[in-house]
C-alpha cells in the first residue's frame, strides 16, 4: 500500500495514537503524508511528543494532543511551535504522567476500561485531569488513582520489519508501541522494509504486533526521518537543528516556510529524503547501525 | 558563584550529584545532568550503580562522547542489561524496586514541590513548560534526587503548579496524598546541597558548595532556608572526577 | 454409533469440528481435539485461520506427526507468527481479537454451560477435575465451539458446576452476570451438531451425524432437546479429510 | 551457588510461585531440592499445574496449590494423585481462571493492589473465590470482577540462561514467568546455563528478568527434566509415562516409591538424571533443539 493510501484510514476527528517516544521511531512519514492531504481536527496521543507534535500542530492537522512532555527535545529547551499554539489558546496539551499515558494505552489494550496506579495523586497534573478517577481500593484501604483505557480511532506506528500482512518484529526500545497497537482499534505500519511471513515465522518470538491489528503496511525505508529508527539510522541532527532554529525564531512563518519546503514542495517522500541529503542520511545510517557493531 | 573557575556551574552539578549516589543502587536517570552525573558516579566510584532511563532501559552504561539526546535514543542501550517496554521501566519504581530518581527541575518549592508544566495560571499560562515526562511518576513512588540551576525565580516559596510532588505542603501531608513512599532526597546546585527536615519536610541546606556563603545562597531562594547546624562544606570538584567528566562529555553537550 | 465404520468416534468429532471453522478466522484452540481439528481445517480448506494457544501463541501451524502434548509445549510455536505470554494471548480475548473459542468437555447442560472442575458438592468433592485451564476465559470472552463424547451423563440438564459459563441459566442470563459477548456457539458430537435456541438458550440439534437418529440422539442426552426444523443431515467423513487428518496424527495421539 | 544453599531461601509456610506451565521449563530441579530438605506447609502458585504439583502434594510439601488446572497432562487424564490428596481433605486446590492467575501475578509485579478482568463472572469458580470483588466500573457502569494481586515470598523459575547476577534471557514461551519475576519478594533462578554479563549486555533486548528480581543463581542442566526447556530438549516421555502409571496405579504407595528411588536416593541431581537415562536425555535434548532447525 502506499503511504497516500494509507493515510485516507485517517478521517479528519479521528482521534490518533502515536507509536515510538521523543526522537524515536516516530512514523514521520505518515505524519507527513497526513499534512499533505491537509487532515483536520485529530487528536493525537504519544508517550512523549518532539517535533512531530510540532508538525502537528504548526499544519493544523490536530487540535488536541495528550502526552507526558512536548518539547522539541532537551537540547533545544522549550518548543517555541507548541508555546505558541498552546498559550494563544488555538491547540490544548493535555498533560498525563508518563505512566499514566502508558497505562491508559495498556488498559485499552487489555480490553478493560481502567487501570489502576499509584503516581499523579496529589499533584496538580492530577486536578486538570477529571477523568481520571481517585478510588480507595477495596482490597486495601489504599488511596490510587484509576486511569480511563485509551483506545484510538487508530494508531500510527514505524517499525523495522513485518510481512505482508502486519506481522510486526520491533528491535530494541519498544516505548508503548504494543499497547498502542493492542489499544487502537486501528493500526498503520510503516516499515523500514517488509519481509516474508517465513522470515517472520523462523523467529517468531521476535514478533511484537500481531498481525490481526494491523489494517495498513507500507514499506517506507527512512519512514522515522529526521528521527532515529534503532539500530538502521540514528536522529538526523543537522536538519534537525535548522528545523528547530527556523520554527523557533518564528514558530508561524518560520514553520509556514519549513510546511512549504519540505512537506508540501516534495513530489515524494523520497524527494523529502533527498532534502535532508544524501550525506546526513548516510552518516546517521552509520551511526544507527553501530549499535551492533560490538 | 563558586571558587572553583575551572569548572561550569553544570560540571559543578554534575560532579556533586554523582557524589550522591552510591555503589549498589538502582536509580532512574533523566536526560541531561542526571544522566551524565548517574554515568560520572558509575565510572568514578560505583561499578554496581544500575541506571535506568524512561525509554525502557536497565543497566545502562552510556558510552563516552555519546551522551544520548534522549533517554529514549538507542544510544541509552548500548551495553545495557536489559530493554523493555517504557511503561514497563516505569512500573519498577511502582512495585519499588528503585532506590533513587535523579531528575533536573525548573522551578522548585519549600517543600520539593516541582514545576515542568505551567508559569503562571494553568487556565492561561504565561509559559506553557514541556510538562512532567516521567518526572511525576519518579518523585511520586521513590526518593529523589534533583540537580538545578539556583536562581531565585526557580527556588520559590510555593510553585505556580504542582507537577512532581515533593513533600506537598510538608508535615504528612504527601502521605496523606496516597503518596506513602519516597519523597524529595537531596536538591543539589551550584551552591549548596539541601535535604529537607524530617518533620516540617521544609528545604535545609546541607552543606555549602566550595566559596559560597550563608547569604549567597539565602539571596538566591526566595523562601526562609533552614541550615543545618552544624553546617557542612562541600570539598571541591577533584581533577580525576573533573577529568572523568569531560571524558564523557567531551562535546560539552549537557555541560555548557 | 456411526454408520462409518472406518473412522472413530474421535476422528468423527475432529474432522466435524473443523467444518465449524471458515478461512480467515482467529480461533483460541485448547489441546487434544481442538488443536487437532483446528489444524486439520487449516490443512484442508482455511489457509488463512489463525490458531492460538493458551501457553502464548500465535498463528500456529503444528507439524504432522508431531502434535503437542500440551498447548504449553515448543511444538506448539514451530512456524508461528508470534510468541508472547500466557496471560497477554487471553487479554486478546478479553480485547475482542478472537473469533472462535474452541475447546473440549467433559460435562455440559441444557444451556451450554461446562464443567470441568467436580462431580459432586465442590465442598466435599466425589470427583477433582482438572479444573477450568483458560475455558473459563475463552467460554466467558468469545463465541464457543465445543466438541465431546456424547454421554447420558455428560449431556446434563444442569453442571454440578459451572466451570465455563455457556448461557448460565438461559434467556438473558449470560449478559446479566457481566458477560455481554460471546457465547456458546456450536457443540459437536459423535452423534450430531448443536446451536442454541436464540430466545432461550436452551440446545438445539442442528444436524445429525450420518446414521444417527433423533431418538439416538436424545436417549443419550439428559435433557430435552430442541431439534431445528428442518433438522439437517451432516455429509459423512471424505477420504480426503480422514486421510488428511491421519497424516496429522498418525500416532492416534488424539484420535484413539 | 548450589542447589542445597538456594533451597535454604524457602522457609517452611511461605507461598511460592512457580514459574514455567504444564510440562514446559518447571523448575524441577528445585522443587526436587525442596523435597529432599523436607520443606513444609507451602501455599504454592503456578499458571498450570502438572507433575510438579503431584510431588508437591505427595512428598507433603506443599499444603495448598493455586492454579487454573491440575493434572499430569491431557494424555493421561486426571491425576490420582491430585485427587487422593485433594477428595480426602488433606491438601487445597484454589481453582482461578488462567486469565486471573496471570492477572494476579502481574498486579502483583505492577505494585498495585488488583487488576480488573472480565472473565470469570458467573461462574461458579468465581463464587469458590470470594477473595476476587464484583465491581461495578466508575467509567461505564459495567460489572467488572477485581482480582486481588498474588506477590508470593519466592518465586522458582528456571531459565535457558543467565549471567551471575541474574539478568536472565528466556527464549520460546515465556508463559506468566516474568510477572511472577517481578511480583515475587525473592526470586530463585535455576538456568540451564550460566552466561557472562557480557554476554548479555550484547542483547539487552533478548533480557526478560533483570538482575535486582534475583536472589539466588544456580546452574543446573537439565533442571526441568523430566518436563521440557524450549530450544534445549522436549519432555521425557518414557519417564513421564513411567511415572504416570506407577503413581496412578496407587497414589500414596507409588509415590512414596518413585520419591523413595527418584529423589530420596540419588546423591545428585545428576544421579537423578542418570536414572532416567542417557538415551532418553538424548533424544529430548535432540527434539528440544530441533526448534530451531528450520
Amino acid at each position: 500500500m502506499s503511504l497516500h493510501d494509507a493515510a485516507t484510514l485517517v478521517q479528519d476527528g479521528m482521534s490518533v495514537g502515536i507509536g515510538g517516544s521523543t526522537m524515536s521511531r516516530t512514523p514521520m512519514a505518515m505524519i507527513w503524508e497526513l499534512i499533505r492531504q491537509q487532515r483536520r481536527h485529530l487528536s493525537c496521543a504519544r508517550s512523549i511528543v518532539s517535533t512531530d507534535g510540532d508538525l502537528l500542530f504548526g499544519s493544523d492537522v490536530a487540535d488536541e494532543i495528550t502526552t507526558s512532555w512536548f518539547a522539541q527535545g532537551i537540547l533545544w529547551g522549550l518548543s517555541k511551535v507548541m508555546r505558541h499554539h498552546v498559550e494563544t489558546g488555538g491547540k490544548r496539551f493535555y498533560e498525563w504522567s508518563h505512566m499514566a499515558i502508558g497505562m491508559r494505552f495498556r488498559a485499552g489494550g487489555m480490553g478493560v476500561p481502567f487501570l489502576p496506579i499509584r503516581s499523579m495523586l496529589g499533584s496538580d497534573v492530577l486536578r486538570q485531569r477529571p477523568e481520571a478517577k481517585t478510588f480507595e481500593c477495596p482490597f486495601t484501604g489504599e488511596t490510587l488513582l484509576l486511569v480511563p483505557a485509551l483506545n484510538p480511532d487508530v494508531a500510527l506506528i514505524h517499525v523495522q520489519r513485518c510481512d505482508p500482512y502486519g506481522n510486526a518484529q520491533i528491535d530494541g526500545l519498544q516505548f508503548m508501541d504494543i499497547d498502542l497497537a493492542m489499544a487502537a482499534d486501528r493500526v498503520i505500519l510503516t516499515t523500514e522494509r517488509i519481509v516474508s511471513n517465513e522470515q517472520i515465522r523462523r523467529a517468531p518470538d521476535q514478533t511484537k504486533i500481531p498481525f490481526f491489528c494491523v489494517d495498513a503496511v507500507v514499506e517506507v525505508p527512512f519512514g522515522a526521518a529526521p528521527h532515529e529508527c534503532f539500530g538502521v539510522y540514528e536522529p538526523m541532527m543537522r536538519h534537525m537543528e535548522a528545523y528547530v532554529a527556523k520554527v523557533n525564531a518564528d514558530p508561524v512563518e518560520g514553520m509556514r516556510d519549513y510546511l512549504a519546503r519540505h512537506v508540501y514542495e516534495p513530489g515524494s517522500w523520497t524527494d523529502f529524503l533527498s532534502l535532508i541529503g544524501l550525506d546526513e542520511l548516510l552518516e546517521a545510517s552509520n551511526r544507527g547501525r553501530s549499535i551492533y557493531n560490538d | 558563584m563558586t571558587d572553583v573557575p575551572h569548572c561550569t556551574a553544570a560540571e559543578m552539578l554534575a560532579i556533586l550529584s554523582a557524589r550522591q549516589l552510591a555503589d549498589g543502587q538502582v536509580v532512574f536517570a533523566g536526560v541531561g545532568i542526571p544522566l551524565l552525573a548517574a554515568t560520572l558516579a558509575q565510572r568514578l566510584r560505583c561499578p554496581g550503580l544500575t541506571i535506568l532511563f524512561e525509554g525502557g532501559v536497565i543497566g545502562a552504561f552510556v558510552e563516552p562522547g555519546k551522551l544520548p539526546p534522549s533517554t529514549n535514543d538507542q544510544r541509552c542501550t548500548k551495553r545495557a542489561n536489559m530493554v523493555l517496554g517504557s511503561a514497563d521501566v516505569l512500573l519498577l519504581l511502582q512495585r519499588g524496586y528503585v532506590d533513587v530518581g535523579f531528575m533536573g527541575g525548573a522551578q522548585i518549592d519549600q517543600y520539593g514541590n516541582l514545576n515542568s508544566s505551567f508559569i503562571g495560571d494553568p487556565a492561561a499560562p504565561r509559559t506553557r513548560l514541556p510538562g512532567t515526562g516521567g518526572g511525576n511518576d519518579i518523585s511520586s513512588l521513590t526518593n529523589m534526587i534533583v540537580a538545578m540551576k539556583h536562581e531565585r525565580r526557580r527556588f520559590v516559596k510555593a510553585v505556580d503548579f504542582i507537577t512532581s510532588p515533593g513533600f506537598i505542603r510538608g508535615n504528612r501531608t504527601r502521605a496523606e496524598s496516597g503518596l506513602p513512599a519516597g519523597g524529595m532526597f537531596r536538591v543539589i546546585t551550584e551552591l549548596a546541597v539541601f535535604g529537607f527536615d524530617d518533620e516540617s519536610r521544609r528545604m535545609k541546606v546541607l552543606a555549602l558548595n566550595p566559596g559560597v556563603s550563608r547569604e549567597q545562597v539565602q539571596d538566591n531562594t526566595g523562601f526562609e532556608l533552614i541550615f543545618d547546624d552544624p553546617l557542612s562544606m562541600t570539598a571541591p570538584p577533584t581533577d580525576h572526577e573533573l577529568g572523568t567528566l569531560r571524558h564523557l562529555d567531551p562535546e560539552r553537550l549537557f555541560t555548557a
